[in-house]
């Protein structure tokens, strides 16, 4: 067990600061900082081609398809030093993180030539197509129809909670391919381009007046025969698959995230005397705690060998994090007071800490309720009888 | 003793909440939060159809002469609506006028205010600057401060009235987190100003009535943010059963009705406890405050969390809920603050 | 609403207060300020027959059977000068709070005249056995069998957490009289006395190293066959019945116990300066709060005018006790720091604050474990579907 | 950076949870309560059998040489079963020996206290009197005080070494609420002790292997306290069903484990810290101690409440691991001591 890194590790630390410092230092300081999903969008796609011409897209990857087949200790050190340097947020997360990962796995020799390279020179954005209005947190209860027309899928629905779909090239969609089915069986794994008559982005406001989210409407939409990814009937098992690649390394840039929001709260409580009350120097310390137990559960987390196997650390992920993004929420307006009340211009739009309580509201819920999390810890975790499902 | 409301307040009860739910619609709530936050349609039909925003007034003074309790009852009702009226800043204007104003202070402003020609807020001063009849000073964070037409400013132990239409007075309305209620900031500068002559007396009645409403308000929230939510999880259908009958679900539920029943108790003690003159009357009103604030902030964010990804769409009401129970938590002290006041006392520490 | 006494209820107060302060003061000092339910038990029968002599044993009964029909805000009164006297915890609660109100209900004339005299006059101490060991929070899972043989019950079985079965002189039982009945159908609600050969009590020893529960053993114990209170194959509903005068007048007569308990930790914190951290103070006020809404909500619950409607005060309030009191036994350890893990003497015997803490842990769970006063509040109080049944 | 057990971690964790959990039964452990809280024929084997009491002496004194990572594995294992050993006090002891004592200290008492031949213990005195070659002073709260052998007694920035078996030692063993680990009054009266010669050294290895080791066997507690609850709820049935199938008792199990995983993410930071001597050692085991501490409370404390009434029982061993947890968060400084410490390092203050 070691915590820390090899010499030859420390140098790739090295090299990697310094082009990445370098950029957002000059060419790309425009876009320095930027935290959230919808700002300079057309700039930061300029920044993964940046990213893609330097082999820095998705350095996790094979050499072939644009990685480095860099090590998990060089991928913990590239995230840390892209958040060091103050690298906007990825446009490109889905892309890299899931529906890459995703065809890596599962996908064809074909599929991977043709979705890869795109994915890896920041090309081609991509978003998820998984919940639907009806369906909420029973995942698997797919409405959405797909149907196989001559060499074309015919898709026809509504997802929703589609993040980024109003900027995506790609999207990938879990359809009913089975009349009659039920629940996981029947459910195939499509990739289809979003500019087509057939499919409407249509933004969803949220709790903090802005619009992250969307609803994602099929009508007659449609895509090559080819374009699934395992075979018909399968998509469940796929996507159950890409779900478990959410825990990766990205975790670790989610949480410089995390402690550029911790630290502007530190800073903002010893500006404004909050930081000499003894309750809210606990919470601080709490807090600090928490992010701390985050990062070292992620590096527990990536440091097993069998990458498949259930692991606490990794099935505690998502409410842990949730729920401590929600508290810092409440922490970051206690120690503003009142004055986290206002806005600083004519518009409801936020500063990062208001914006912080309002957002993670929406943390412990998509991507899988805090609930759902609790009953997956309990059932795949701990092993405990499953609820009964009603026939309503 | 008899810790029951009489049928007279049921009747209060009945038709305040009838009338606003009737009439503060999710619609004109939010066609008020678009603007400045206030519906003066509403507050008119509120003052003249309903005739309870005289609660506070003597009946000589064209006021309905009641007490506390049911100006909690009234802040209740507002609360589960999260009605977009100056009802709060109106309150206690209005007590704090009956409890320290002159005659011709009373005369002059409270059939005014009470009949909803004019809307009162109050404001409160770190630092002013005094030169016999004009006033210069800053105030922040004045709930429906830049839709007043009259003020009362406090400054430690004096208060003012202040006529807001005077080029002397600026203000300021900000975009505030709650747009059912914004916040203003509002700046005196060498400004008309008329002295209540009890500063003293009228500060504590507009602080008592203040803290009295806001806590009230707070109940109305966490109870509907419960009603609400009980009446979703019996239609919301998931793995083929109405979220509902999920043991979990039922157990945070459970958790909100027994707060609120709580906050219940906290609310009509306090008003009970101003009504009797009540030696424990400060130590319910700070009990009262951070108890009830607490609670409805819980019920709210429950709301959001067990309505799933409906709940934090701006569409949805339950934000309302939530922007408005975090904003009674800041106004007028933290529960911290309140519950640090408490602990003074019981450890029978100098106030 | 009005939270103030008339002047003529404020003269019963002078009255009663000035009886039970002499008492305290002179015959009775030996026994003043006992809480727990095991001390002294010969004295505090005297006691308990003392009040009797001066109809002060249970205020609320009508005046036939030795009560004073006693208003509401008369049993309020008493019961708060009751604790202020600091006059000991009634040795025979169950006879006077539970027994009594379920005979005065259900009880036919002639039960009354049998049993409502011995425990007005303090010299029947009551007990009861609803608990058994394979039911648990699951009270309707009775296995206890009675079954009638000529003019007699004849019992058999077990039951649990009878607490002070070891120095009563009768026990009510629910047992399950009709063969092959299940959940509440087929119980009986029977009376018996505990001194025969056929019942053997033995003491159950809790995390406190006290022992006030009991497991209480039937083989061929007998009474006669008009033991019963209502019909046979109804005792469910007389049960039931039962368990909604737990929350009755003595509700504050044990919140002045809690009264106690706060102010003693409030006394040490002043002494060994705990009372100047601010995070201990938070505590404390929440504390304070906590046992003043509990008051405030008793008063509502017992000024309804209809007592059998299902009321949210009456409904939470297990929970909110049980809750309170083991935060505040954590509260207590926190105030006394490392001496509270320390007897004072040789034995394992704890003061009132390290036994506070450790038996609070058992409010939770006897009387309804609060997961199950969460169930009930959740289907009764809020009209949520009940949890569906198994069938292991 | 591999932040996973080595082959030879996870041998060593195997071996000494197969010892304990074989060894220390309920039994043993119940008449060990009885007397004065310490298994002497299991602590013997445990030294000699099993040749773990030498983790944090080097080779060359007799010891296995190993690290803070294999002390908090053996810590985990001890706390998993709530053995009555003086664990606490002997690795406290013999890292403080390691790190401030002399030569002769050290070919003196690492030895005995590695077989186990004699039982060490570690205080704390506020005030001393120190006559040259005799100290006089009371400690309070000793863990194990009353059964140990040799005693080192800290003074602020001093420390020295008392052999408790001379008469001007006294030692009171007090009933304790933890059994397994009683703690003791120990007071000297012109004592003869050898002084540490490097006092600041030998306290600092005592303090950060005690807080490591406790924070360890917090994680062991906690983690037991939900195996235990887990199995049970399996088992029992309630309402036709194992109470294990309903929703709020899943849910509290699944807290419970996704507090236990960040205890274990702690306490194996704060031991690879402090092996690689890294800067934040002493950040993580202000965490660690803090968070596995309350960790531990909060699953045993479900433990009770998730077995129902036999929880609360004697006989049931669900108030062992509660009191240990308990325990666990008073010795060497509260929750609360720890994270203000935590909050002084992230503001930026001065320690």
């Amino acid at each position: 067990m070691k915590l820390g890194f090899s010499l030859a590790e420390e140098a790739f630390r090295d090299e990697c600061a310094a082009w990445l410092q370098d950029r957002m230092a000059n060419a790309f300081a425009d876009i320095r900082g930027i935290a959230n999903l919808t700002e300079k969008i057309e700039r930061r796609k300029e920044w993964e081609q940046e990213l893609a011409a330097h082999r820095w897209s998705c350095i996790g990857w094979p050499e072939q398809w644009g990685g480095r087949g860099a090590s998990l200790a060089e991928q913990v050190i590239f995230a840390e030093e892209y958040a060091r340097a103050g690298a906007p947020g990825r446009v490109n997360h889905i892309g890299v993180e899931l529906a890459g990962p995703t065809i890596l796995a599962f996908g064809t020799e074909e599929q991977k030539a043709k979705f890869l390279p795109g994915i890896a020179a920041g090309t081609s954005i991509w978003c998820q197509g998984y919940s639907e209005p009806n369906a909420g947190s029973d995942l698997a209860n797919v409405r959405t129809k797909a149907r196989l027309e001559g060499d074309q899928w015919v898709v026809n629905g509504q997802k929703v909670w589609t993040s980024l779909a109003h900027y995506s090239d790609w999207i990938f969609v879990v359809a009913r391919s089975e009349e009659g089915s039920k629940g996981p069986k029947g459910l195939t794994f499509l990739m289809m381009k979003l500019d087509q008559p057939g499919i409407d982005v249509v933004p969803i406001r949220q709790i903090n007046g802005e619009a992250e989210f969307n609803e994602t409407f099929f009508a007659d939409a449609r895509c090559p025969a080819d374009s699934l990814i395992g075979t018909p009937g399968d998509g469940w098992r796929v996507a159950m698959g890409l779900l478990a690649f959410e825990r990766g390394v990205s975790t670790l840039g989610q949480q410089m995230g995390f402690r550029n929001e911790l630290d502007e709260i530190i800073r903002v409580a010893r500006e404004n005397g909050a930081a000499r009350d003894p309750l809210i120097r606990q919470r601080i310390a709490k807090a600090e705690i928490g992010l701390r137990l985050m990062r070292y559960g992620a590096l527990r987390m990536l440091s097993r060998t069998d990458l498949s196997a259930i692991d606490g650390a990794a099935l505690t992920y998502k409410i842990q994090w949730a729920t401590w993004r929600r508290d810092l929420g409440e922490l970051a307006m206690d120690v503003l007071g009142q004055a986290g009340e206002i806005a600083e211009g004519d518009a409801y739009e936020w500063g990062m800490l208001p914006n912080l309580f309002l957002y993670s509201r929406c943390d412990t819920i998509y991507g899988g309720t805090n609930q759902i999390q609790r009953n997956q810890i309990a059932e795949r975790g701990l092993g405990l009888p499953r609820e009964p499902r009603g026939d309503v | 003793m008899d810790f029951v409301f009489t049928d007279e307040q049921v009747m209060i009860a009945d038709t305040v909440s009838a009338f606003l739910v009737e009439s503060a619609t999710s619609e004109r709530t939010r066609a008020a939060m678009a603007a400045d936050g206030l519906d003066r349609s509403l507050w008119a039909s509120f003052c003249e159809d309903l005739g309870l925003a005289g609660i506070g007034v003597p009946e000589e003074s064209g006021g309905v002469g009641l007490g506390m309790v049911e100006q909690a009852i009234v802040a209740e009702a507002a609360g589960a609506t999260v009605a977009p009226l100056p009802l709060l800043g109106h309150a206690m204007l209005v007590r704090a006028i009956v409890a320290g104003g002159s005659h011709e202070q009373k005369d002059t402003w409270l059939s005014r205010l009470v009949s909803g020609r004019i809307v009162g807020a109050v404001a409160r001063a770190e630092h002013w600057q005094d030169k016999g009849s004009s006033l210069s000073l800053v105030a922040d964070f004045v709930p429906h401060g830049a839709s007043a037409d009259l003020i009362m400013v406090c400054g430690e132990a004096r208060a003012w009235l202040v006529d807001a239409a005077q080029p002397q007075v600026t203000r300021i309305g900000h975009v505030t987190m709650d747009q059912t209620r914004p916040l203003a900031t509002v700046t005196l500068t060498e400004a008309r100003v008329e002295e209540l002559p009890d500063g003293p007396a009228a500060i504590a009645a507009a602080e008592v009535t203040g803290l009295l409403s806001l806590s009230a308000e707070a109940l109305g929230v966490a109870q509907e943010a419960l009603d609400r939510t009980v009446a979703y999880s019996k239609e919301r259908i998931q793995f083929g059963r109405p979220i509902g009958s999920f043991q979990a679900y039922k157990h945070r539920l459970a958790d909100m009705m027994v707060l609120i029943e709580q906050a219940r108790s906290a609310v009509y003690w306090a008003a009970c406890a101003l009504d009797e003159n009540d030696a424990d009357a400060w130590l319910a009103l700070h009990a009262a405050k951070s108890f009830c604030a607490d609670t409805a902030f819980m019920c709210a964010a429950n709301m959001i969390q067990l309505h799933g990804g409906i709940g934090f769409t701006w569409e949805h009401d339950a934000h309302l809920f939530f922007k408005r129970a975090r904003s009674i938590q800041t106004l007028m002290g933290s529960g911290n603050h309140h519950r640090e006041k408490v602990a003074a006392m019981v450890l029978g520490e100098a106030a």
